[in-house]
């Protein structure tokens, strides 16, 4: 295969375009258009990385070495596997879209938005292509400034409560995962993924390992119990930074368990596997139980973000009963698919509802749902995309939202039915909360002459929401595009599961 | 000869088309093309669902059964979209386009006043693509999909009087609830898929009979084995009780009505409502396995039929009556499925899909002239105003109470007598109850004919200058009542026409010639249509038959009731209510079951949500949190008193430091040197 | 003969007065200048001692790097306090409590 | 008893009045000067230990120049002594309570220890060379780096010292060489064009 310098390509682009647009971007007109432009070269780029991924030829391609820290054998290591390149794209396409959504809502600082919104986009980029165990950690913490950046600036009043709770709670849980990745390291004397894979470990270590990932990992997702910092920056970020948040980085928390536990810690992540289970079943319903009577929009959206993600948590620790215990790996398989895509499909259905929130906030000002109701006869077009998504959001199918939560529900019933009974009821639940919100924001008569006053979706808001529901529709009639993707992939990760290395 | 995929697939996209064009470009093309595309849409399907009912049953087609593209695959599960033709879809199909087309038609003419015209007809182009979707199927996931989608479209015409409150909360009553049956649904696909190995009908029926599969056990509950049939036979018949709104999920249905009548006749009486019969029929090789699980379908079914029927005796409000029996008819379909009479439940499907719709259209020709007041108590002598609306009302009620000769006799009696043939668990408890409802169903349907038609008139037809004004008096008309225009009687007379003789030359093969073909499968020793088709000697024998049977003394004692107190003596009514007052109640307040489930679910549901809010999120975790962080500032406060900033202080430390690690040495040296 | 302990036992001498003169001149930046060199000299003495004892020209060596830097130190210290006096016009250490955390 | 003892007890005893002394007396002249006294007696103490050199670096650079430098900035700075010794009796038993105790704890480490140290003859004098020599050969040889920062060290305090206590008064009028040195023909002269002559005001017409 020809060297490809097409990753670092994606993760440096943005990043570069961030410094030309601090530089140049003092008019915000200027800041805008650059960040644009840079946005959708970057997305432009992606779409080989796709297109050019061969599903039958090795799993990890377009890969780069470069020495980096000789002292430590670590490498400026990259690559991208199926599930690497679905989430690459997805990452790219939703910059490209926050960069036009903030548009004009974004009024002051906007070189400084502009520039964190790309340095993200860059940081991200790598968090999925890095292979090396000390890349990773690096963007995988770089992430955390321009976020950190993004909510503390253009946050709302209690931005700074918000930011510290955010910026503690998942470096918190990370610096775990630095002490997990330098052990790892003193055993191997390597940083490559590769290596630590392969390492033998005693199950007690792997236990230790497990749980700091855990912590690295599941504040990331986040899991109940450790999710309360979602709905405090979510409500607080601006619009950009919610759609980053929620249709991104609590996907490199499910990608870690993905790439690092199961691989790493085999033995361990089927022992505590019960746990990780028992963890994302309590948040499917309790989760789903506090999101129905949130009175604000947008943590009503996070909590249901938190239920979401716990389909994905769900499914990869399912995965791991069912090759070793129940000797399914066709199961695994569904489970660990069916975790990825409702990774893909949350991206869009959250960056989406968070989108649409936005635009409604821009209008209104306030976020609380009480202040909203009939929008649909002000806005009908924004009511077509919010039933859409909304559906979505509970698993209709025809809807990416039903592809993954389908799969995942499928490969549970076959651990334990009991399992696949607690996680359907996400359908009741799911549907409760998303139509319910519905029904108080969109149908019904007018509230009030504010929102009579709404003025209608502009080309802009319109070719935004239409991405995602293109996205959202693409997955959910078609998700063939995206499982044969993945597939080898999630073959070889079951395969690696399926030896004990103890 | 073989089923062309294009004509299937043209049958599933021309609805879709329209739906779509209507529904994108409606501010473009205007409301009469909106209305056109659709119409145009849901013809060609519908003819073209001839073309194909025809090809199977007189051009000896083969079955269709083929992938049009895979949804997912992974590994060896895969999930496809493709259909399944035989004749019980092609009966499905045909009836769906069918009543779909008059339903198209007839709202040309009910919605021409309505802003969201064009939206409504890009609404129901779109069930009829979800609908044909679902019955089409030849997969569980396909079979979901539609599933769901019927119920999202439900779900957005329920509400699609979108200002008004009742209708919001009726549309989403009727899909969180749906969402509870689909909640089971899944499961039992995932059930289907674990131990069948397959999400296709055919590997899962075949697998299904396997001797190491039937026989295989799982103990849900410690110590109580179950045969993987039963279960998975219940989660999907808890499907399809959602679907087709059998007790205890039943609710739903009467709140529907708050749309429009058209979806009422569509979507609420005559499809999908219906899918869930469909579904246990096409289902019918996996019930066959479970004895358990047909019981549970037969208790059901009986409650439903008898119980729902009760409440239409006392509603007022003509749709509702209309939806009550639709429940209380739907009981009966189930009742079929429970005694394994699984072509008499879908027959009776056929032709209730005809009188129901035909009543639905018609009690909405009835709201038209009433101009959209829905209260019988204010209508009454309609029959003289509205002659078409009222005679095609009489022959949809009469196929509803099953006179003989009707369609509805044909496959209500049917149903009635292999109740009485089976030997089922609660086949007697079912028996009672498809008897007594139909003393029931006779007497809200010609108390609902007696009250709209008949007697006296009990609106006012205000004479006079002010007839523009647009918000009436309830029971006030600036005009007299008014015949429909075309479009909505020529539904009416194009579906009272199969409501009449459909039953006549379709009920031998249907029920007593194998007619389904494979599409239905019955063990020998549940058939008990087969028994009964000893007892069948053509149809007009079955229907002299008929008068000399029980069903139809009883049910004429109901019109005999009825006729006695709704159009002679009203206030009889009023006595008995006043001396019945607890089972009045009961029966005004549907026994309750709304209340109770407001309370319980909804109300429970958010109690619990705000306490593990409050509780569980704001007061544990993140009081663990914060607290975490105000011990650390708390021990921050304490130890920052060490930092007074006297520089003597710092001395005094270090010299303290000095004296510790002196005394330190000394006494290490001390204890080496001794 | 003068031994190792005498030395020591002086410089331990020398550098206790030292302490207990930074502890009752608490307040008074002089002294407590002139107790560090005090202590400076206490530890100098040792040095020398430990030096001429067990022969190693080390100690020594020190004693001069700590001649200069205790140099380095009174100047600098001096200078502070110059500033500082011109500053507050006190040099009274317990009002100059900028540190305090 | 003999006479290098003797005169190590009377240097010794010196020092140590002179050291409580130091950090008794009232008045900072005094203790600056007794501090003087403690340094030259430690340094004959010094000489008796054979190290003549640091001896007399001892008396050169802190009697000579550190001291006086003190005394300098005592008499300098006119300190209000009386608010300084403010608790003095308050602190003076806890300050002679801890120097008692670590005075005990030294001691009582070095009766443990030191008096199996034995005795040898002058090192330096054993080498054959003096005391002087003996610290040079080492300083340059072994400590030379160490010897090159301490320098550097020294200078970078005597330079930090400088702009510590510099001042700017205002109102002192001064030279600026630099600038002086860098000002340019143009800032000086300022040539304008401007018309040779300007016309007359016209005189005001006056309408009768």
């Amino acid at each position: 295969m020809p060297a490809s310098h097409l990753l670092s390509l994606l993760i440096w682009l943005p990043i570069v375009g961030a410094i030309l647009v601090l530089v140049f971007g003092r008019q915000a007109q200027t800041a805008r258009w650059l960040a644009l432009g840079f946005a959708a070269a970057t997305f432009v780029l992606s779409i080989p990385l796709w297109t050019g991924y061969d599903t039958g030829g090795p799993v990890m391609q377009f890969v780069e070495s470069l020495p980096w820290i000789n002292a430590l054998h670590a490498n400026y290591a990259l690559g991208a596997d199926g599930i690497s390149v679905a989430l690459i794209v997805l990452t790219t396409l939703a910059h490209l879209l926050v960069v036009i959504g903030s548009w004009g809502q974004i009024k002051d600082r906007v070189p400084l938005f502009m520039a964190a919104l790309l340095g993200m986009e860059g940081v991200l980029v790598g968090v999925f292509a890095a292979t090396d165990a000390l890349l990773f950690y690096v963007f995988f913490e770089a992430m955390l400034i321009p976020m950190f950046i993004m909510i503390g600036v253009w946050g709302g009043p209690r931005r700074i409560y918000a930011t510290l709770k955010f910026f503690i709670y998942t470096f918190f849980g990370s610096i775990f995962m630095l002490i997990a990745l330098i052990y790892l390291h003193l055993k191997t004397g390597e940083f490559s993924l590769a290596s630590f894979a392969s390492a033998s470990l005693s199950s007690k270590e792997q236990a230790w390992l497990f749980f700091a990932f855990v912590a690295g990992f599941a504040i990331k997702v986040p899991m109940w119990p450790v999710h309360t910092w979602l709905p405090d920056a979510h409500v607080e970020a601006p619009t950009g930074g919610s759609i980053i948040l929620a249709a991104i980085m609590l996907k490199v928390g499910g990608y870690g368990f993905i790439r690092f536990s199961l691989p790493i810690t085999p033995d361990a992540s089927l022992e505590y596997a019960w746990v990780m289970i028992a963890a994302s079943l309590i948040a499917i319903v309790y989760i789903g139980h506090v999101a129905l009577v949130q009175p604000d929009l947008k943590k009503l959206i996070a909590y249901s973000s938190v239920a979401h993600m716990a389909f994905v948590t769900l499914g990869t620790f399912i995965a791991l009963a069912l090759v070793r215990e129940a000797g399914n790996p066709a199961g695994a398989r569904l489970g660990i698919q069916g975790a990825m895509v409702q990774m893909i499909s949350h991206g869009f259905v959250s960056g989406a509802l968070f989108a649409c929130i936005g635009i409604m906030y821009e209008r209104m000002h306030t976020r609380l749902i009480k202040d909203y109701g009939g929008i649909g006869h002000v806005m009908p077009w924004f009511g077509v995309f919010w039933v859409l998504f909304a559906m979505a959001n509970c698993g209709l199918p025809g809807t990416s939202g039903f592809v993954g939560e389908f799969m995942v529900i499928l490969a549970s019933f076959q651990t334990k039915p009991l399992i696949a009974f607690i996680a359907a009821y996400t359908l009741i639940i799911g549907a409760a909360y998303s139509l319910w919100l519905v029904k108080r924001i969109i149908y019904g008569p007018v509230a009030n002459d504010h929102v009579a006053a709404m003025r209608p979706l502009d080309a802009r808001e319109w070719i935004v929401l239409a991405v995602f529901a293109l996205g959202v529709l693409a997955v959910g009639v078609y998700p063939k595009f995206l499982t044969d993707l993945m597939e080898p992939a999630v073959q070889q990760i079951v395969t690696q599961l399926g030896q004990a290395k103890v | 000869m073989i089923l062309s995929t294009t004509v299937l697939l043209l049958i599933v996209l021309a609805p879709l088309f329209g739906a779509v064009v209507a529904g994108l470009l409606r501010n473009v093309i205007g409301r009469a093309a909106s209305a056109g595309v659709t119409i145009l849409g849901v013809a060609v399907s519908c003819a073209l669902s001839l073309l194909v009912f025809y090809q199977l049953v007189w051009g000896g087609a083969a079955t269709y059964n083929h992938n049009i593209y895979t949804w997912f695959e992974v590994g060896p599960v895969s999930a496809h979209i493709g259909f399944l033709v035989d004749r019980l879809t092609a009966m499905m199909m045909v009836v769906v386009t069918f009543v779909s087309l008059m339903v198209h038609i007839y709202t040309i003419g009910y919605m021409a006043d309505d802003k969201g015209f064009s939206r409504f007809f890009s609404h129901i182009a779109l069930f009829t693509f979800s609908m044909l979707m679902l019955v089409m199927s030849n997969n569980f996931l396909q079979l979901f999909v539609g599933w769901e989608l019927v119920g999202l479209v439900s779900y957005l015409l329920i509400g699609f009087w979108f200002e008004r409150p009742s209708a919001v909360y009726a549309s989403l009553k009727a899909f969180v609830v749906n969402r509870v049956g689909d909640f089971g649904f899944i499961l039992g696909i995932a059930g289907a898929l674990y131990w069948f190995g397959s999400l296709d009908y055919a590997n899962v029926f075949a697998a299904a009979k396997l001797p190491s599969v039937a026989g295989r056990t799982v103990e849900i509950f410690a110590g109580h084995p179950w045969s993987v049939a039963t279960i998975v036979c219940i989660c999907l018949f808890v499907g399809a009780m959602g679907k087709s709104a059998q007790a205890p999920l039943h609710v739903w249905l009467p709140d529907s009505m708050e749309g429009p009548t058209p979806i009422s006749a569509l979507i609420h009486a005559a499809t999908m409502v219906t899918a869930g019969i469909f579904m246990v029929a096409r289902m019918s090789p996996l019930f066959e396995l479970s004895e358990t699980a047909l019981s549970f379908v037969l208790f059901i079914g009986a409650t439903t039929a008898l119980f729902t029927g009760l409440i239409g005796i006392v509603q007022n409000d003509i749709k509702r009556v209309v939806a009550y029996s639709t429940l209380s008819q739907l009981g009966y379909m189930t009742v079929a499925l429970g005694v394994s009479a699984y072509a008499g439940g879908v027959y009776h499907l056929m032709t209730h899909a005809f009188f129901k719709a035909l009543l639905f259209l018609g009690a909405g020709s009835v709201i038209i002239a009433m101009h959209h007041d829905q209260d019988m108590r204010r209508m009454g002598g309609l029959a003289k105003y509205m002659p078409i609306t009222c005679i095609t009302m009489w022959l949809g009620s009469l196929a509803l109470v099953a006179a003989p000769g009707f369609a509805g006799f044909f496959s209500k009696d049917a149903i009635i007598e292999a109740v009485a043939e089976s030997h089922r668990a609660f086949s007697g408890y079912a028996y009672f109850c498809v008897m007594a409802g139909v003393f029931v169903t006779s007497l809200y349907s010609f108390r609902l004919l007696y009250m709209t038609f008949h007697g006296k008139e009990r609106f006012v037809v205000e004479q006079g200058g002010h007839g523009h004004h647009h918000h009436h008096e309830p029971g006030h008309l600036d005009h007299p009542p008014r015949e429909s225009p075309w479009v909505v009687t020529v539904p009416l007379i194009l579906l009272a026409i199969p409501s009449v003789v459909i039953g006549w030359n379709t009920v031998g093969p249907a029920l007593f010639g194998g007619w389904f073909g494979g599409s239905i499968q019955v063990l020998p020793r549940n058939d008990v249509l087969a028994e009964l088709a000893h007892g069948f000697h053509g149809p007009l024998a079955s229907v002299l038959h008929g008068f000399t049977q029980w069903p139809f003394w009883i049910s004429l004692a109901g019109f005999v009731v009825a006729t006695w107190i709704w159009l002679y003596q009203p206030s009889i009514a009023d006595k008995a209510a006043k001396a019945l007052r607890p089972l009045y109640n009961m029966l005004v307040n549907k026994y309750w079951v709304d209340d109770l489930y407001r309370a319980l679910f909804v109300g429970g549901g958010q109690a619990l949500g705000r306490g593990l809010w409050k509780g569980g999120d704001a007061a544990v975790i993140d009081g663990a949190i914060n607290g975490s962080s105000a011990l650390v500032d708390r021990t921050a406060g304490v130890v920052r008193w060490v930092q007074s900033g006297y520089l003597y202080h710092y001395a005094f430390a270090m010299i303290l430091g000095l004296i510790l690690l002196l005394g330190g040495l000394w006494w290490t040296l001390a204890h080496a040197v001794a | 003969m003068i031994t190792l302990a005498h030395y020591l036992t002086l410089g331990a001498v020398l550098f206790c007065i030292a302490v207990a003169g930074i502890f009752i001149n608490r307040k008074n930046v002089i002294t407590l200048l002139m107790s560090i060199e005090l202590m400076l000299l206490a530890v100098n003495t040792n040095f020398i001692a430990f030096s001429r004892f067990l022969g190693d020209v080390s100690g020594q060596v020190f004693v001069f790097f700590i001649l200069t830097v205790a140099a380095a130190e009174s100047a600098i210290g001096l200078a502070i306090l110059v500033v500082l006096f011109r500053n507050r016009a006190t040099i009274n250490v317990t009002q100059i409590d900028d540190l305090k955390g | 008893m003999t006479f290098p003892l003797i005169s190590f007890y009377l240097f010794a005893a010196i020092t140590t009045f002179a050291a409580l002394a130091v950090v008794s007396v009232r008045s900072p002249v005094h203790a600056a000067l007794c501090l003087v006294l403690t340094f030259f007696s430690a340094a004959c103490t010094w000489l008796l230990a054979d190290a003549e050199f640091l001896a007399i670096a001892l008396v050169l650079v802190y009697v000579g120049a550190v001291m006086v430098l003190f005394l300098f900035v005592v008499m300098m700075l006119d300190v209000d002594i009386d608010p300084l010794r403010e608790g003095f009796i308050k602190a003076l038993p806890v300050g002679l309570a801890v120097a008692i105790v670590m005075l005990v704890e030294m001691l009582a480490l070095i009766g443990v220890r030191s008096l199996q140290v034995p005795q040898i003859a002058d090192p330096a004098l054993a080498a054959g060379m003096s005391n002087t020599q003996w610290l040079a050969l080492a300083l340059f040889n072994q400590f030379l780096l160490p010897f090159e920062v301490a320098a550097l060290i020294l200078t970078v305090a005597i330079v930090a010292a400088i702009p510590l206590t510099l001042r700017r008064r205002s109102g002192v009028r001064m030279q600026n060489p630099a600038q002086q040195v860098r000002v340019q023909a143009r800032e000086r002269i300022r040539v304008v064009k401007m018309a040779a002559e300007r016309p007359a005001p016209q005189p005001e017409t006056t309408t009768p």
